[in-house]
């Protein structure tokens, strides 16, 4: 019987290993799996690169991962924010490599890696700083840049159900960039809010197939980022 | 009578956004930035429908949530709760870059650092070596959407101009923006320069002029 | 108020041009758009090129619109079928063109028309016929070919139900090519079984957003493409 | 005793489909190409639990509908009726491919042409010019997939070996081949050329090699 639920976030991430590719889902707060990042922060492996499209706020969450030294290099589009504080730090110390990407391209170049596209042209950052460097082509006259698909080890991903098969529905504007890299990341780890039985998801509605998904954990209340910030929480 | 320069203020920002938001057609999609276009959105004519999307994955943006109802799982692009209008549709990045890169949205109003005089936009970056540099999803609005206008006081707090020549800070993309909505004036920005289609009440092209680090042609449509 | 409702399939159609170019979802006659495609018979432009991952069967739907000489062009992975007699009739005698394209490819390329991306590469092909004088690269030690988007001045389309916004859900295996083809056109055309109020659908199950949605036309009682062929039905 | 080559039929359908069921780990998620493919779903042995997708947008395909409930929009590739298991999901031919292109299905089982000695498989034209030249889903479904097994008679009907040293006939893919089950031998295709691993009941290695066009190994696997 198929049955991926694993019993905790340490266990689901245990696998994870220094100098892991690692896409981390989330828009801000929204959709960010913090106990999976918890865990990790727990496991304490180092070197990773991790593709998210912020780098956290306060001193919990990615936040702390960074924090914590874990993080060699983020691919992201939006590294700072209201509360953001230790990425733009240890940036300027030159502790951390960046590589901003537009958020559009981040979006594509994942789902590309999720659909066994290695390269793509794109319009967007053609004639700006984030183009130069790369490839460029004319296509039907207008100017593109080339643009290369991204995989990863692992993402980490939280979403509202899931089903014993991995099968997976998000809420609302939680889902972002989840669905997605759920498709490029050898090993997808989800924790969700809630396991339900294998045919209450209406199959018309699922977001994330179960093939796209290794691991499922059950966070029922996972706790809310901005809070912790607010209260000054600092992970571990 | 004074003969010293005098204080020119023109349109208040909802003035501005009411601008806009009378060029939006009816039935249109729209983008809205974070900052003075996030005003648009209230002044929408009686009448009109417009869609809003939101580049985090929601089509079918409604107004503020009500005092204490916000949900941390509904917010727009500058992570603010938002709500959804019946009719919405929720959505992954994927599927939401398809929207604005693929030309589905019709219109995007965004801010502006600085605007060249051929519609180059500079809105991410000061350039700034200490600077966390940040694009989000600026260039992929710029390059996708149909329509681009610019919602902006017309100088810096500092009293320079935003509209030049060329910019000097990095660009966001370049020749995408096709009008600019400052406190002062609408411009377009056409093939032969950018011409000044409407005055704010009081301002005279003379004062825009002097306040723009580009050419202007006087175009104003009388209406 | 928006609306996207016509009153018939004759004039959701009527603006299609001779020489336009048209996707037609469905894959065999699960999510086929008969009544819009026979609309388009009685229409009777020609030139065409349609885009559809099959030729249709018998003399109705798409193998009415080829019987009737108004397709110059097929793009599509799989002309020849169980009862399909038209196409290649025309093919061998030289009368219509064909562009074979894998359905993985024909999918993508769709998507990609849809998304803004004029071309991409895929190991799909590579080494066949189908390869022949296509551009060629390795990525990572393995190589790929080069393929284009494709964009349509029109799509034909059937879904379960829209509302007036356009927001589409489909039932089981008819969305197929749909909802990526609504993508991929100037002017998406629905035809639906039913117009549900808005606010009906629920926005976490919406397949495809109105957006991408020009015309909504009800027929609530489609036919069945396998009935009419099975009753030799020659359309119109 | 007749000394003449005597009838050699080896497997029957359902038995070759028994072997490559039986070599499906459990909680794979497999395509079963239209035709001999088809029988591996009936033979999953209890216990096992695999998900079928099949490329028309559904993943945990069921068994047929029963008598008189079919959907016509409830369709496999090879357009038959089919159900859908309590667990499935329905998606779009773009998000198919992601699962078929992007390397997320376990194994495809395909018929066959020919194939050759390095894993070439050929199974979509005869290359005959007056064919109508149709490929579907075959050629992503071998670019794409992790293990593709095929499942043939060992020879044409007219006798003339499948199994080959260069296909003659146009390809679907470049050494993509990992298994060959026929109704006479298993064979694996590996970098010193084809091994058989096992013979049907009564089939000699010496008969399978006479059946076909490519040099063999004895590779039998003691089980």
């Amino acid at each position: 019987m198929i049955d991926k639920q694993v019993s905790s976030p340490h266990e689901a991430i245990t696998s994870i290993h220094d100098g892991a590719t690692v896409m981390i889902g989330g828009f801000g707060e929204a959709g960010s799996p913090i106990e999976l990042i918890h865990a990790l922060v727990d496991h304490g492996v180092g070197n990773l690169t991790v593709i998210s499209n912020n780098t956290g706020s306060g001193r919990v969450g990615l936040a702390a991962l960074i924090a914590n030294g874990q993080v060699r290099k983020m691919i992201c589009s939006y590294p700072r924010s209201a509360n953001s504080m230790v990425f733009p730090e240890l940036f300027r110390a030159g502790k951390i490599e960046l590589e901003l990407v537009p958020q559009g391209t981040l979006a594509e170049r994942i789902r590309a890696g999720g659909a066994g596209i290695p390269a793509f042209y794109t319009a967007t950052s053609v004639g700006t700083q984030l183009a130069e460097g790369k490839e460029s082509r004319t296509f039907d006259g207008r100017e593109y840049v080339l643009e290369h698909g991204l995989r990863a080890d692992f993402a980490l991903v939280k979403a509202e159900k899931a089903d014993r098969y991995g099968n997976l529905i998000y809420n609302k504007t939680a889902g972002n960039f989840g669905p997605i890299m759920c498709t490029a990341a050898e090993t997808a780890i989800v924790q969700v809010r809630e396991v339900v039985e294998v045919g209450e998801i209406d199959p018309e509605c699922v977001v994330t197939p179960g093939i796209f998904v290794s691991r499922v954990v059950t966070v029922a209340s996972p706790e809310q980022e901005s809070a912790l910030v607010a209260a000054g929480s600092v992970y571990p | 009578m004074s003969m010293t320069s005098r204080q020119v203020t023109g349109w208040t920002r909802e003035e501005m956004a009411a601008l806009v938001a009378a060029d939006i057609p009816d039935g249109s999609y729209v983008n809205l930035g974070i900052g003075i276009p996030e005003l648009v959105a209230q002044c929408v004519p009686a009448g009109v429908e417009i869609i809003l999307q939101t580049e985090n994955g929601l089509l079918g943006v409604g107004p503020e949530p009500a005092e204490g109802t916000a949900d941390l799982e509904l917010i727009n692009a500058g992570k603010k709760p938002v709500t959804a209008i019946p009719g919405a549709a929720y959505f992954h990045h994927g599927d939401s870059f398809t929207m604005i890169r693929g030309g589905h949205i019709d219109i995007c109003v965004l801010g502006a650092m600085q605007v060249s005089r051929r519609g180059d936009l500079a809105n991410w970056s000061t350039g700034d070596p200490d600077a966390i540099p940040a694009v989000g999803g600026a260039m992929d609005l710029v390059a996708g959407v149909r329509k681009i206008f610019v919602i902006t006081e017309h100088t810096t707090r500092k009293g320079e101009p935003k509209i030049v020549d060329e910019c000097t800070y990095p660009l966001t993309g370049k020749r995408v923006v096709e009008r600019i909505y400052t406190n002062l004036a609408v411009l377009e920005v056409t093939e032969e320069g950018l011409v000044v289609r409407k005055l704010a009440p009081g301002v005279t092209f003379g004062e825009v002029e002097e306040k723009t680090a580009a050419p202007l042609i006087d175009g104003q449509c009388n209406r």
